[in-house]
């Protein structure tokens, strides 16, 4: 039996309600979503405004490193039925949402939420996606700060 | 000679001026090498930045030791910041 | 400052990405979101295969107790922006999107997950919804199994 | 006497037959006290599940032993099942 999944770098609105149907199966009773959405206010660590995001991203590689995140997930959960993992990228406005992450499971409490959680996680470690930042303070490209290692 | 397509994302592709090059370079040369080609090719490409970006071959992260085998793809970008 | 909440029961298909927005804030990061989803098959426990669901609720009780639920989230999770918890009811079909807890905040690292698991664990004790099951084995009402206490 | 509307939900309004109705009760009567006269008007009502059941008043999940006010709206339902 194969899991439907999805990987992909896209320019368009992020669609939660097709994402979830696309990912969910008739042994399917649990969904756990995360999204990221662009802040147009920050308050913690520095606080500062932001006019809009402006996403790049190396395509193929994302796109196959999202795998290797989905295969991480079944791992480590193998209850986990159907993953989701989409990228927004383009000039993106404040509330915004910019990323999803969904991981389907037949019940609530074999791991979709730390399913979830860990995809958005690793996807900010190791899939090829960067950010500008443009607000009154001028613009800045965001850098992340996690180094893989070799094939990782 | 090897030919490779390198690629640039990010400040890298800013301070490069290009998102992407064909170089042609000698077999058996490191990652490490081809970085001290391209920063003599790029003058905006920043040596601090280009010694300490992430990179990939053939859409694996890769070391600076590392080998590029003939006809790779070779990205440099810095740490990714998406979501 | 007032946070965005909805409470509803409802007949109408659950339309994630109006509900999502309708509880992003300017200051808005990240959003975890919870559904549950009708299975036609079921292997946990008692295997067995689900035609439908027949969904009803106490309506103004069962949105007062979400409001509860959401103010038991903030008392826990006090970085939460948005709440948004909705139960559809009426006759629900194996796929489809049956209860959805949405919580936002600014960054992903504060309880977002975890309240939404936590906004879905309770609604399942103490929110009066009830549904009845109807399969090829006939039909019959789902019980749970937690006893509130007088005032909880 | 107190009027009070009375509400039942899922098994509970399958056995009564009804999924509301007004009766009138002494003042001072508890919980307990209704379920009895319930199970006496409506002969489908199960004691057991009566005696087992979640019940509130006024949308908040009451015990027994309370006392109905004046006017009240009582539910009696099996524990939920949502989600």
């Amino acid at each position: 039996m194969s899991f439907p999944e999805i990987f992909a770098i896209t320019e368009d609105e992020l669609d939660l309600n097709a994402l979830l149907a696309a990912i969910t199966l008739d042994s399917t009773g649990a969904a756990a979503i995360f999204t990221g959405m662009v802040r147009g206010v920050t308050v913690r660590n520095h606080p500062h405004e932001t006019t809009y995001l402006e996403y790049e991203a190396y395509q193929p590689m994302a796109e196959a490193k999202m795998k290797q995140v989905a295969e991480e997930i079944r791992a480590r959960w193998p209850s986990i039925e159907g993953i989701a993992i989409v990228q927004r990228v383009g000039r993106l406005y404040p509330r915004t949402p910019t990323v999803l992450i969904a991981c389907t499971a037949a019940h609530r409490d074999t791991g979709v939420f730390e399913a979830a959680r860990y995809g958005i996680d690793r996807l900010k470690e190791i899939v090829p996606v960067w950010k500008k930042e443009v607000g009154p303070q001028g613009e800045e490209w965001v850098e992340g700060d996690y180094h893989p290692r070799p094939g990782e | 000679m090897n030919p490779v397509k390198v690629l640039f994302f990010a400040t890298l592709r800013h301070q490069a001026g290009v998102r992407s090059t064909e170089i042609e370079i000698p077999e058996g040369i490191t990652v490490r090498q081809l970085k001290e080609r391209l920063v003599e090719r790029f003058p905006g490409l920043d040596w601090q930045v280009m010694d300490h970006c992430l990179a990939s071959v053939n859409q694996e992260y890769c070391a600076d030791e590392d080998i590029i085998p003939p006809g790779a793809e070779v990205a440099f970008f810095p740490p990714v910041s998406g979501g």
